[in-house]
C-alpha cells in the first residue's frame, strides 16, 4: 500500500475529493498547512510594521490507497488539482507497511 | 384625544425652528426638557452603536473569514464617510427648504447653526436641540448606506463601494428621506405612515442592495461550495447589539421621552421577541433544526418590519406584525432568493427590503383603532391607508433602484465593481486590505 | 428624615395607577416626568443587554466550541419566548389582582393599556408610564430564566429547556415575584428588603439551576476529561457587559432618576469592583494564579450580592459586602461544588444563588445606620431584619425548587432531558442546531 | 452673550456643595434635574463600558493570541482597582479641600456624602447627585490607568503593573486632575481649557506609557518577527466600543443635559468621522491599503485630539481638527516610533500623548470665534491661549513622567517589571493567569 | 524504527495517550485533521443553503517508535481507540529512516 | 528522495526557514501541532477545575529534499533549532518513493 500526501490549494479540495471518490478511494484525511515555496506570499500592514507573509495557505491531504492504483489516484488529484498557475502544490509517495482499520482490526488492504 | 394627538403627531414631521443667529436668548425661547436632551443623545448614541459595532459584526460574523475584515471596514468607512457629507451637505438638503423632494443648500457646512439653536419635535412648543437631531438623523444616514454592503460582500472593491455609496446617500437617501419625513416632502403630504423608516431606510437599502448584488455578479463557487458564517457568535453579538440599539431607532424617532415613547419603546420589543420565536420554530418545523442563524435573522425581520409602524399599532398588533414578517422573511431567504438566483449574500433584499415592505403596508393595517392601534386618520378608509402605504413603497423601489444602478455603473466605469478571480480566492482582507482577521 | 424616605420607599413597591381608559387626561392626572422616563428606557435597554448579548456571551465563552451555539440559543429564544408571554399573561399574572402569592387575569394580552396609563414609582405623585414598566419587569423575568441555563449546558434537549422554562416562569418566577415586589405581596408585607431583585432573580435562578444541573446528570467525562472554556475573551466581554447591563437593573429598580438613584449606583459600582478585586486576590494567594475567568467570576458574584442590597446600603458596606460576597462564591465555586460532585456546568448556584443568600442576609445586617446603611426600620432590630430576610430566602428557596423538580420532570416525560451520548459527545451545535460556530 | 456664557463655563469647574449632614432638606436646597441625572448615570456607564469591554478588546486584540488574557486582566484588575482606591482617598484628594495642587482628606471613605450631596455644575443653581459626580469622576481615574498598559504589553508581570498603577495614579493622576480641574486648581486657574481631559487622561497616560515601554525594555524579537494583531475584529469591536463610550466621556463632562450639550456632542461624532476617513485615505495613499486598524487607530486619534477641545470649537473646526490629528498620529505611529526605536506595543504614546498635544494646542487656535469656536476668553489673544495650552501641556509631561518614572522603579525593585524570557515566549496568558484564551 | 500515525476520534485521545505512554512511548505528536470517510457527516443549514458536512474532525497522532515495540503499540491504540462504531479510524505504519533528537543530536532508537 | 519531518518550538520557524532555503530547499510545508514529551507542560486553572495541559504547541515542517542533501538538511535544522532546552524536538527522516508537482506535472527530484 501506498501514502499519497498531496499538498493543493485549499478551493480545489471537493474537486479532488470528488475525483478520487470517483476511483474507489474510501478515505481521506486533510490538514490544514501553510506552505512555503516558489508562490510569493502577499504584504501586510500593521500601523508601523509591514511585512510579507511567505506562508501561504494550502490543504493538505493523506491518503492510503492499494498499490494497484496508486498512480491513478496521483494522477487523478494531477489531473484536478491543477490550476497551472504557481503555487498548484506537490504530492508525495510514500510506502505504508501495514494499515489498521481500528474499529475492526482489520489490516491490509482491507483495512483502506 | 389622546390617540388623536398620538396620529396627529405622526403628520407634523420636523420642521426645525430657526433662532436668529446672533440674537440673545430671548425669554420667550422654547427650551429644551432635559429628559428629552438626555433621551435623543442616548437614542442617537444607541444608532450608532447599531452600526458600529452592532451591524458590523452581524454582516462580519456572516462572511467567510478571509473577507471579515473588507465587511467591518466598507461599515467603518461607509459610516464615518457619509457621517463628514452629512455635516457637510446632507442635512440641508434633507430638512431645510420647501422643496417637495429636495432641501436647499442654506445649511451647507451647517452654516448659521449654533447651540442655541433648537429643532421642533411632534409636540407643539416642546423643542431639542438642532445639533442633537442633526447627529441623530445623521446617524439614520450612515447606517442607511451601511446596510447595502451586506449585498455584494465578498467581491466587490472597496473603492467602489465608497464611490457607489456617495452617490447613492446623495441622489436616493437624502431626497427619500426629505419626502418621506421633512414637513413639506411629497409622501408626508400624501399621509404615509413611516414612524421610524420602513421606506427611507429598510425598503430603500434592501432594493439598492439587490441591484448592486446582481450588478455586481455571484460570487465565485455561489450554490456549488458551501460559504458557511465564519463566526455565528459574532452574528448573534450583532443581532444582539442591533435589537438593543433598534430602539435608539424607533424610540428616538419619537422625538421625545414622553409617555407615548412608551408604546414605541415595548413595540419595538415585542414584535422582535415574537419574530424570533416564529423564525425559530418556523425554521424548526420545516427544515429540522432552530438555528442561531435563523433567531438571529428573526430579531432583524422583526425590527425591520416593526420600524414604520412602531408609533401606530398597539402591543398585540406588533406581535402579529412580528409573525408575519418572520414567516414571509423566512420565505424570502429560503425560497424566493433560489427563485431568482441572485446572489444577495448577506440578504439584504430578502430582510430588509421584503420585511420593510411587509412592515409598511401592514402598518395601514393594523394601526386601525378595532385592531388595538392608535387609530387611522379621520375620514382615511384602511384601504386608503394601505393604498398610500403601498405607493410609499413602490416610489421607494423605483427612485432608490434607479439610483443605485446609476451609482454601481459609475463606479463600474471608473473603479472597477470587482475584484480579479484570484483575489476573491485569495479573500478581501488582504487584497484590499492588506491585513488577516486572524493569526 | 430624608433617610426615613429612603427606607419607606422601600416598603412602598409599585402599584400601577389604573387610568381608566377611554377618559381623557384630566388635569390632574400625573405626568411622567421626562427624566424618569429616559432613565427608565435606559435601564430596560440595559437590562435587555445583559442578557442579549451580555449572558450570551458569558456563558457562551465557558462551555467548549462545539457547544457554543447551543447556549447562545437557549439564551436568544428562551429570552424571547418569554417576553411574549409576559405580556401575554405574566406581566398581569405578577402586577394585577389583590392576591398576596399570585393576580388575576385582567390585564391578560395587557387589556385596558395605553400610552397613558401610568405606574406608580415609590414617591407620592411620581408616576412613569405603564408600558415602560412592563417593558422593565419584563426583562427581569426573561433574564432570570436565561440564567438558569447555564447549569445544565452542554447536554440538555432545546426542547426541553423551553418546556421546562415556560412552567419554571409561570409558577415560580411570576408568584415569587409577586411576593417580594407587590404591594400586596407575602414577603413585600414582612418587611423582606430586596432592592433589585437577590431572592427573585438569583436565588430563584440559582435554586432552579442546582436541581437541573442534578436531575440531567453530569456531562460525560466530568471529573476526568479536561472541559476549559473554548473562549475567554467572550467571558470577559459578557461579564464585563453584564456589569455595565446590571446598572439598568438595580438604579432602574428605583424608577426614578432622582437622587437616591446615585446611591443606587455608586453601590453597584463599587461593591462589583471590590469583588473582583477580592476574587483576584484569593485565587492568587491560595492556587498561585490570578485568572480572567476568577475576575469575571468576582464581578458576577459582587453584583449578585449587591442586588439586594444596593438601595439600603452605604458606599463602605458595599465594598464589605462585595469582598465577603467574592469569598463565599470563590468557596462554593472550587470547595462546595467538589464536596457534592453535581455538574453545575457554570457555576450557577455557587455565584447566583449562593451569591444571593449572601446579598440577601447581609442586606439585613448593612442597612443599619451604623454600618452607614439607610437605616433599618423603626421598631426593628437587626436581628429581626436578618430573620425576615432569611426566611424570604427560605420560601424562594423551597418554593422555587419544587416547581423546578416538577418542570424537568415534565420536560423529561413528554421530550427527554438529555440528548443521546453521541450525540453530546459531537456536540449540542450541529446536533440540534444544524450548525457549527467556527469554520 | 450666549457664548459667553458657554466660556464663562469652562472656567467654573465643580465645586461640591456640601450640605451638612444630618440636616433636613431644606426648602431651599438645589435638586437635581431628573434629565441631568439620568444623563450622567447614562455618561457614567458609557465610560466604563469604554474600558470593560472596550478599551481591553481594542488592546487585547491588538497582541498575539498568547497575551489576549493578560492585557485583559491588567485592564480589568485595574480598572476595578483604582475603582475601591478612589472612593477609598482619590476623591477626596482630587475634589475636596483648597490646594491649588493637591486636596485635603476629609472624604476619605467618602465620609459624610450622602444621597442627598449634591455637586454643582457649570450653571449656577444646577446640581447633580453627589454619588453620580463621584461615579463619574471615577471612571475617568480608573480608564485613564488602563490607557497606560498598553505600552508595556506582552511582556511585563501583572504584579508590577498593579504596584506601578497604584503608584502612579496617587501621585500623577490625582494632583494633575485636580490642578486641571478643581476650580482652586493652579492649571485651572491658569484658564487652559481642557473640556473633558486631553492632559489629564490622553497626555497623561502616554507619556506614562511611554517611560514604561522604555524602561521594561522591547519584546524579544521586536522588529525582526512579525507580531500582527490577533483578533483585528476584536479590535474593532473595541474601537467601536471606544468611540460610543467616549460621548459619555465628553458629553457626560458638560455635567448637564442643556443645549450646549449638543455642541459638544456633535463635535464628538464629526472630528471622529473625520479622523476615520484622513486615516483611511492617507494609508491607503501612502502604504497601499486602508487597513481596519488604520481606521479604528483614525477613530482613536480622532477621539484623543476632540477630547480637550469638544466643548471650544465649533463642527467644521471639529473636522479640521479630526483630520490634523489623524495626519499627525499616522506619523507617530509609522515614523517617529521607528526613528526611535522604542517599543511602546499598543501606540499608546503615538496615538494618545501625541493625539492628546494636537488637541490640546489647536483647541486654543479653533476656539477662536472667527473659526467656529466659542470665542475666546476676552482679553486673551489666540497666541496668550496657545501658550496657555503649551504651558499644561508641558506641566503634564513633565510630572508624569516623573511620577512615572518612580513607580516603575519601585515596582521593579520590589517584584520586577520584567517576566523571564522564557515565559515571555511561552506567553503571559499561561504564565501569568494559569489559562488559555482560546482552545 | 517505525512511524505510526493513527487518525482516531478525538476524545479518544486521553485514552490513547496513556496507554501508549504505559508501554514505554515517550513522545507523541498531535494534529487536529478532518477525515473523510465511511462515516456520515452532519447536516448544515444556513438560511437557503444547506449542506453535509463531510469531513469530520478527527485527532491523527505520530509516534515514532523502536521496531520492537511497534506492533504491540499498534495494538494498544486498537484497543483504547476502538468504539465498534464507523469512523473509529485508521492507523498506518511507515519506516522510518532516521530519528534525530534536536536538543541532544541524538540518532536512532536513542532519539525517540 | 527523503522526506525530512522536524517538530522544533514555534518560534524557531523563521530561522529554520531561512537556513534551509540558504542550503536551496525550495518548498517547506508547516504544520501547527501539540507535542507531547519529556518536556512537562504548565497547570491550568478554571474556577475549581484544575489540569495539567501537557501537549504543547509545536511546529512541523516537511520538506522533500533530493537524498544528496538531506543529511546537511537535517544537519542544519538540528543547528538552528536547537536551544540546548528541554523540548526542541525531533527530525524524522522517511523515504520517498515518487514527488510530483502538481502544476508541471514534473516528478522525482525535478518537483522538489
Ligand atoms: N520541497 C518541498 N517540501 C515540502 N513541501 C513543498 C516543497 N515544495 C513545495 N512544497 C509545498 O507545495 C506548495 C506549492 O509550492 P510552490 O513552490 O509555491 O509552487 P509550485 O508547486 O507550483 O512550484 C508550497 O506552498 C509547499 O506547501
Ligand atoms: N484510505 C484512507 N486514507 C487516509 N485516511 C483514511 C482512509 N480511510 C479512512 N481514513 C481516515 O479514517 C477516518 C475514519 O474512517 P471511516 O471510513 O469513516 O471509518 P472506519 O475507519 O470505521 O471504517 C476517516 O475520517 C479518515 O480520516
Ligand atoms: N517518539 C516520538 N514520536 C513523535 N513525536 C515525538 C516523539 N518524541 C518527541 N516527539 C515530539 O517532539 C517534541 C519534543 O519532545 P520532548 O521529549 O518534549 O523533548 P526533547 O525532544 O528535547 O527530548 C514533543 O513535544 C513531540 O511533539
Amino acid at each position: 500500500m501506498k501514502l499519497i500526501t498531496a499538498i493543493i490549494k485549499p478551493f480545489k479540495l471537493d474537486d479532488v475529493r470528488q475525483a478520487v471518490t470517483e476511483m474507489g478511494v474510501q478515505g481521506i484525511t486533510v490538514t490544514e498547512v501553510k506552505g512555503y515555496g516558489r508562490q510569493r506570499g502577499h504584504t501586510e500592514l500593521y500601523r508601523g510594521a509591514e511585512y510579507v507573509v511567505d506562508f501561504l495557505p494550502k490543504t493538505k491531504l493523506e491518503l492510503a490507497v492499494a498499490d494497484d492504483i496508486a498512480e491513478q489516484v496521483v494522477e487523478a488529484i494531477v489531473n484536478t488539482a491543477r490550476t497551472g498557475k504557481i503555487g498548484d502544490g506537490k504530492i508525495f509517495v510514500t510506502a505504508l507497511e501495514e494499515v489498521v482499520r481500528i474499529r475492526t482490526g482489520e489490516t491490509g488492504s482491507e483495512a483502506v | 384625544m389622546t390617540r388623536f394627538k398620538n396620529i396627529f403627531s405622526l403628520f407634523a414631521r420636523i420642521a426645525p425652528v430657526l433662532l436668529i443667529p446672533g440674537l440673545a436668548l430671548a425669554d420667550d425661547t422654547p427650551v429644551p426638557d432635559k429628559g428629552d436632551t438626555a433621551w435623543m443623545m442616548t437614542s442617537t448614541l444607541l444608532v450608532i452603536m447599531m452600526g458600529l459595532p452592532g451591524l458590523a459584526l452581524f454582516y462580519g460574523g456572516m462572511v467567510r473569514s478571509k473577507n471579515v475584515l473588507s465587511v467591518l471596514m466598507q461599515v467603518f468607512v461607509v459610516f464615518s464617510l457619509l457621517t463628514v457629507l452629512w455635516v457637510i451637505y446632507g442635512y440641508s438638503l434633507a430638512f431645510t427648504g420647501t422643496g417637495t423632494w429636495i432641501g436647499g443648500f442654506e445649511r451647507l457646512f451647517l452654516a448659521g447653526i449654533n447651540a442655541d439653536s433648537m429643532a421642533a419635535t411632534f409636540t407643539d412648543g416642546v423643542v431639542i436641540p438642532e445639533f442633537v437631531f442633526i447627529a441623530f438623523q445623521c446617524t439614520f444616514a450612515a447606517l442607511t448606506a451601511c446596510l447595502v454592503v451586506g449585498a455584494f460582500a465578498e467581491r466587490i472593491k472597496f473603492s467602489a463601494v465608497l464611490i457607489a455609496m456617495v452617490i447613492w446617500f446623495t441622489f436616493a437617501y437624502l431626497p427619500i428621506a426629505r419626502m418621506v419625513w421633512f414637513g413639506e416632502g411629497y409622501m408626508f403630504k400624501l399621509g404615509a405612515l413611516d414612524f421610524a423608516g420602513g421606506t427611507v431606510v429598510h425598503i430603500n437599502a434592501g432594493i439598492a442592495g439587490l441591484v448592486g448584488a446582481i450588478m455586481t455578479g455571484r460570487r465565485l463557487g455561489y450554490g456549488t461550495t458551501a460559504m458557511p458564517p465564519h463566526n455565528l457568535p459574532l452574528v448573534m453579538v450583532g443581532a444582539s447589539m442591533l435589537w438593543v440599539g433598534w430602539f435608539g431607532f424607533n424610540v428616538g424617532s419619537n422625538l421625545e421621552a414622553n409617555a407615548f415613547a412608551g408604546l414605541v419603546f415595548l413595540n419595538t420589543f415585542i414584535a422582535t421577541a415574537a419574530a424570533v420565536v416564529a423564525w425559530t420554530f418556523i425554521e424548526w418545523g420545516t427544515r429540522g433544526s432552530p438555528t442561531m442563524l435563523g433567531g438571529a435573522s428573526g430579531a432583524i425581520a422583526g425590527l425591520v418590519a416593526i420600524t414604520p409602524a412602531c408609533g401606530a399599532v398597539g402591543p398585540m398588533g406588533a406581535i402579529v406584525l412580528g409573525i408575519i414578517a418572520a414567516v414571509i422573511c423566512f420565505w424570502a431567504v429560503t425560497k424566493l432568493k433560489r427563485i431568482f438566483g441572485y446572489d444577495d449574500s448577506l440578504d439584504v433584499f430578502g430582510v430588509h427590503c421584503v420585511g420593510g415592505i411587509v412592515g409598511a403596508i401592514l402598518t395601514g393595517v393594523f394601526v386601525a383603532e378595532g385592531l388595538g392601534g392608535v387609530g387611522l386618520a379621520e375620514g382615511t378608509s384602511m384601504l386608503d391607508q394601505v393604498g398610500v402605504q403601498a405607493l410609499g413603497v413602490a416610489i421607494t423601489l423605483g427612485w432608490s433602484a434607479v439610483v443605485a444602478f446609476i451609482a454601481y455603473k459609475v463606479a463600474d466605469l471608473t473603479v472597477g465593481l470587482r475584484v480579479a478571480e484570484d483575489q476573491e480566492r485569495e479573500g478581501l482582507d488582504t487584497v484590499s486590505h492588506g491585513e488577516s482577521a486572524y493569526t
